[in-house]
């Protein structure tokens, strides 16, 4: 049934996994504060619903989804809301974005849970809605509200639903240990998700560098039909989700489209688990498990952490950090972003917490580009790199588009690569920045010329009123002089 | 002679009479479609920003070439950019403004409607007695409000960073 | 076989901008970019062709029977210069953007010295008309031909860091003799 | 709002470097080098490092006046440029074709382009075709192999002699090219079958105890540098395959139609700088398209246009004159010829969706 097509391109990065996979999954103690960043997720900023100084309950709603595409935000444990405002953020720029910060008690209540029955009995638009309530987002960095794509699935005929647990980027074994230690859960949110999309088949995908996740996930859906465990090649960007799409059904999917256009919906195994936590329990996503890696880190090893928690309070239950890293990150190494402080909190979206020591960073000026052309040979895109870097660093923007910026998903392949130490992947980051920025001017300026044809009118339309009345009251003047004339 | 004369003549008067005979049955309307099209691109604020009164002389001013192609601040980069493809000249994007935007400062602001009426787009939003206040997304930065204010609470300032703003740098390397 | 030879012999060996050196203007001009170079060039490849034919007829009924050959350059840049006002109109006419591109080259394929350089050249090797009329087509070919490639060059040529006191004109003349020095490889091939 | 000095990922990186690619390359021409460099004695040893110096310091001398950093010197261009301009030239050619020609390659082929990666043409090929032209006698005049210590050998002395100071070679020490022996005889009536007969062996050819450049002489030790390059991935393999497959098919065709006047595939393969320019010259990646179809594409047109200007050109040795035309239409097959991206049809337009996903499941409209 399934033609394993390979996927092009794709690079062997050193995998790193070992010493964070050897260790089971551990529980971080709770920290005397939380800091919740309302956007965590892509789409609109969640709007509060608690006042500052509330009282709340683990798992209590903090804030809600102003549009469909948004989720909401819940107290990771019980205590007070001491601050609703700005608070640094997890974003390389140090910048800050509004947020809550909850400070707990140490009872860790929880409130009262809404739990189905069975949740195979429900309908399975009411279930998309209960994860979507429950503030569930693509936990494998990508951050999509999880209900969002339920729902359009479910518009859709979906033949697979794909299960990536192949977790491509190097450090990373959250997904791993989370396969390994609670394989029937996951196995279970698939169902779930099946049941939602009425899917014919689950297939799990785990990178063939996994054993034991594959034996272990193999052996949690022994008992149900239509699940099949693959295991798919060792190759960074697997964890893509396009990539996968085609490595394990030998589709593509057509350029601007999604993967339901090719009957297909992945979620990240990570977010089945959440899926299934929030169905089976109703319990909404406040923790996830996070990967503290990185040669700096005393003692590597998956925690499953609430979401908020200081980065610094996770670094410390690991062992601590052994020397200054050279660089902090949120996420692996190849597509992860740099972490401005220790101080900021865990997202929804963080998958590994990296502090890489000088060794491990690549540190080499770059030089001009000689078209040795591995970029073009390393892209799982197809696309050209050079030729986009090139255009881009003359800031022509089109023709970097042209030639695949369009297409490309940041995953730095061709940095890798790349002889020269070209940073190709900041070279589309600025593009793309300033792509958006042209739109959104474009947008603006398209805004305002409605705008200022609205005044207009408007103000003709006063003039005109302004007049009318004005002759009308000129009427009524010379009218009564009329009547005593004749 | 006569005879180089003569054919000379007749070549004249044949290429001559071949040409006006062409040009007749492909004659193109001479109105100038550019400036229509520059006009609709334009923000249509009539801001005065550019040195020309009103968006539609600055669309002749442009196609005439008296005016620059980065002369709209309101249209920022993607306006000149725009105008620069289809005029064909070459787009010096250093010469493009920052955006700026209006901000009231509430402390002084008397409420007294004179920026509200001045603002040629409706990004002024209060009531008489009330304190404004400028509605970033709207704001073209055009500077009326400022001439307008009686109290000289309003100034322009570049947008305050943020993360939905924030982008990422061109690398510096080579 | 005869005449495919001396078609690519024209095209290549004996290049029209290359080897002869004629047409520099608007080689040097379009060629900036891809799309208005090739254009540029078919539009030239239309002028040459017809001119070569027209300056043939030309020729062979009206200036030899008269016995006024002293007035071929006079009259070939007449029937020339006809013959691009025509080529302009029917371009405005059917492609405002391709017109819009070319903008002042398109009146100078006028005087383009290759356009009537050709035509001369074809008068005094004695050419045939059909000789006369490949010929035109090649050397038009070759003007095409390497405006093309040079046009490619040049975008290649906009991306790079060339020193500021050759970037523009400077490099594109130097790459314009390295471009020639590739082109002495087909000597001798005809 | 942006802020400078913030780096994006990816913080991994292959430790793979410019330099190290130049120093594989110099080292997989080692062998050939130390070939030629035995076969033709010291005259030939002291063109090579003069070629090679005077690559280097013009490289120095033009960062220097462009204020670029001097480290780029290290990445091993300049000196690969240089090395492979020695193996193209006579190995006994005066110091002043050296020079000229480093300088030539280096400062207008090269700098005058911005450096390293910005060139359009090989810088090397461009001297090469640049000297041959403005010095036709020095650049055709081939010193047969006298190695190292053979008798009647130059010494050290008289090697510096010969470089520096000029001079002719004595008949019975030169001699033309394979090539250029076919050429020549062949306007005088001659039939290919007893030139070559006369004037090429095989297996000398291609082990590499025949006249020529220093790159020209043994095709093996090229050969197996080539293939070292390839298995370690530094250059692709469509280049070379394309080019030698068409030379060899198109000279076996012309063989079978006319024996007297082509000299048969073997003879193309292993003569002149087919192979160093297949392996060496025309995979410079600088100079080359981006994608394995526009590879494929110039690596056969290359071998045509060698092929046929070999044949019918008034040039014996083609392969510089070809590689630096398909150079300048490298920018037209990389526009061309792209790489299918991922989602998108060969011509860039997206697939299409499937459609039978598009609608909307029975079960809802109930």
């Amino acid at each position: 049934m399934f033609n394993l097509a390979h996927i092009r391109g794709g690079i062997h990065p050193a995998a790193h996994k070992d010493r964070s996979a050897a260790l089971g999954i551990a529980a971080q103690p709770l920290p005397p504060r939380l800091y919740l960043p309302l956007r965590q997720h892509a789409g609109a900023e969640a709007l509060p619903l608690v006042r500052e100084g509330a009282r709340v309950l683990k798992g209590q709603l903090l804030a809600g989804s102003p549009t469909e595409l948004s989720a909401p935000i819940h107290a990771p444990s019980s205590g007070r809301i001491i601050a609703i405002g700005p608070i640094e953020a997890p974003h390389p720029s140090g910048l800050q974005a509004n947020g809550m910060v909850l400070e707990c008690d140490g009872e860790d209540r929880w409130v009262d849970l809404d739990v189905p029955a069975d949740p195979f009995a429900e309908d399975p638009l009411r279930l998309a809605n209960r994860v979507a309530e429950a503030g569930v987002v693509g936990l494998g960095g990508a951050i999509f509200p999880a209900a969002v794509k339920l729902r359009q699935g479910a518009k859709h005929e979906i033949k697979t639903v794909l299960v990536n647990g192949s977790e491509c980027e190097p450090y990373l074994s959250c997904d791993d240990r989370l396969m390994r230690e609670r394989a029937e859960a996951v196995v279970d949110g698939a169902r779930l998700i099946q049941h939602i999309l009425r899917a014919y088949s689950i297939v799990i995908a785990i990178e063939d560098n996994k054993p034991a996740a594959l034996a272990a996930m193999r052996a949690a859906s022994e008992p149900y039909g239509a699940i099949e465990v693959v295991a798919v090649p060792a190759l960074y960007p697997m964890g893509s989700a396009k990539q996968l799409i085609c490595q394990v059904t030998g589709r593509e999917v057509p350029a601007g489209g999604r993967s339901t256009d090719v009957g297909v919906l992945v979620h990240n195994a990570g977010t089945v688990y959440a899926i299934q936590q929030a169905l089976r329990h109703g319990r909404p996503l406040i923790s996830r498990v996070v990967t503290v890696a990185g040669g700096c880190v005393g003692n590597p090893r998956n925690v499953e952490t609430l979401i908020g928690t200081p980065v610094q309070a996770l670094f410390d239950s690991c062992g601590g950090l052994l020397r200054e890293p050279r660089q902090l990150l949120l996420g692996g190494p190849m597509m992860g972003v740099v972490l401005p402080s220790t101080r900021v909190p865990v997202i929804k979206g963080a998958t590994g917490l990296l502090a890489l020591d000088r060794h491990e960073v690549p540190q080499r000026e770059s030089a001009p580009c000689i078209r040795c052309s591995r970029c073009v040979d390393a892209c799982p895109m197809g696309l050209a790199p050079l030729e986009m870097a090139a255009r881009t660093r003359v800031d022509d923007l089109d023709g970097a588009s042209e030639y695949g910026l369009r297409d490309c998903i940041l995953c730095g392949c061709c940095s890798y690569v790349c002889p020269s130490h070209i940073p190709l992947v900041q070279y589309f980051q600025y593009a793309v920045g300033q792509q958006d920025e042209r739109r959104s001017a474009a947008r603006k300026n398209d805004y305002i010329k409605r705008l200022s044809e609205a005044r207009a009118a408007r103000l003709a339309e006063e003039e005109a009123a302004r007049a009318a009345a004005k002759a009308a009251k000129k009427r009524k003047a010379t009218a009564p002089a009329g009547e005593v004339s004749p | 002679m006569l005879g180089a004369i003569l054919v000379l003549a007749l070549m004249g008067l044949l290429l001559g009479g071949g040409l006006g005979l062409a040009a007749r049955y492909l004659a193109v309307s001479e109105e100038n479609p550019l400036i229509k099209e520059i006009e609709a691109l334009m923000p249509g604020s009539q801001c005065g920003q550019c040195g020309y009164p009103g968006c539609s002389a600055a669309a002749s001013a442009l196609v005439e070439g008296r005016a620059a192609v980065t002369c709209c601040p309101p249209g920022g980069v993607a306006l000149a950019e725009r105008l620069a493809e289809l005029l064909g000249v070459p787009l010096d994007a250093g010469a493009i403004a920052a955006p700026v935007l209006a901000r009231i400062e509430a402390a002084e602001c008397t409420g007294c409607m004179r920026c509200y009426r001045a603002c040629p787009t409706d990004a002024i939003v209060g009531a008489s007695g009330q304190i404004h206040c400028v509605l970033s997304n709207a704001c073209t930065g055009c500077g009326k409000c400022l001439e307008a204010c009686p109290e000289d609470c309003i100034a322009l300032a570049p947008q305050a960073p943020t993360l939905d703003h924030w982008r990422w740098a061109k690398p510096q390397a080579a | 076989m005869e005449y495919a030879l001396f078609l690519i012999g024209t095209v290549l060996v004996n290049n029209v901008v290359l080897v002869h050196f004629l047409g520099l203007c608007p080689f040097m001009g379009v060629s900036g970019k891809l799309d208005p170079s090739l254009g540029m060039g078919l539009a030239t490849t239309l002028v040459m062709t017809l001119g070569g034919l027209s300056s043939w007829l030309l020729e062979h009924y009206v200036l030899l029977p008269l016995g006024i050959g002293f007035l071929r350059i006079l009259s070939y840049i007449l029937v020339i210069a006809g013959l691009v006002q025509l080529l302009e109109m029917i371009i405005r006419k059917a492609s405002p953007p391709l017109y819009r591109s070319l903008g002042i080259y398109l009146p100078l394929i006028t005087t383009n010295c290759a356009v009537l350089g050709v035509p001369l050249i074809s008068a005094r090797e004695g050419h045939g008309l059909a000789e006369a009329g490949l010929f035109g087509l090649g050397s038009a070919l070759g003007f095409a031909l390497v405006m093309v490639i040079f046009a490619g060059l040049r975008e290649r040529l906009a991306l790079a860091s060339v020193p500021a006191a050759f970037a523009g004109a400077p490099i594109a003349f130097v790459t314009a003799g390295l471009l020639a020095m590739a082109f002495m490889g087909f000597a001798g091939l005809i | 709002m942006s802020a400078q000095g913030i780096a994006a990922g990816p913080f991994a990186h292959d430790r793979s470097s410019v330099d190290r690619i130049m120093l594989h390359v110099c080292l997989a021409l080692l062998p050939a080098t130390a070939w030629g460099l035995y076969l033709f004695g010291w005259p030939a040893i002291n063109l090579w490092l003069l070629t090679c110096a005077s690559a280097v310091a013009c490289e120095a001398v033009c960062l220097y006046l462009l204020g670029r950093p001097l480290r780029r010197l290290l990445d091993g261009s300049a000196l690969l440029s240089g090395w492979l301009l020695a193996l193209t030239l006579p190995p006994w050619a005066p110091w002043w074709i050296a020079v000229g020609g480093s300088v030539f390659a280096i400062g207008i082929g090269k700098q005058l382009y911005g450096g390293v990666g910005q060139n359009v043409f090989n810088p090397a090929m461009l001297a090469r075709v640049a000297l041959l032209i403005a010095f036709p006698l020095q650049m055709t005049t081939w010193a047969l192999p006298l190695p190292l210590g053979a008798e009647g050998a130059p010494g050290w002395l008289e090697g510096l002699r010969i470089t520096f100071a000029g001079g002719t070679l004595a008949d019975g020490l030169s001699g033309a090219t394979a090539l250029g022996q076919l050429q020549t005889e062949l306007t005088l009536g001659h039939g290919a079958p007893q030139i070559l007969a006369e004037h090429f062996a095989l297996l000398p050819a291609f082990l590499g105890y025949s006249g020529g450049s220093l790159g020209e002489t043994s095709e093996l030790l090229i050969l197996l540098g080539g293939l070292w390059l390839l298995a370690l991935r530094i250059i692709h393999w469509e280049i070379p395959l394309g080019m030698l497959l068409t030379v060899a098919a198109l000279a076996a065709l012309a063989h079978q139609i006319n024996p007297q006047v082509h000299g048969g595939g073997l003879f193309h393969l292993t003569s002149g700088g087919l192979l160093l320019g297949a392996l060496f010259i025309a995979t410079d990646p600088v100079t080359s398209p981006i994608s394995r179809s526009g590879r494929l594409i110039f690596g056969a047109a290359c071998g045509g246009l060698i092929f046929i200007i070999r044949s019918w050109g008034s040039f014996p040795e083609a392969v510089a004159f070809a590689v630096l035309f398909m150079n300048a239409l490298v920018p037209l097959i990389d526009r061309l010829c792209r790489p299918r991206a991922y989602g998108r049809n060969a011509r860039g337009k997206p697939l299409v969706a499937a459609k039978w996903t598009s609608q909307v499941k029975e079960v809802d409209k109930v």
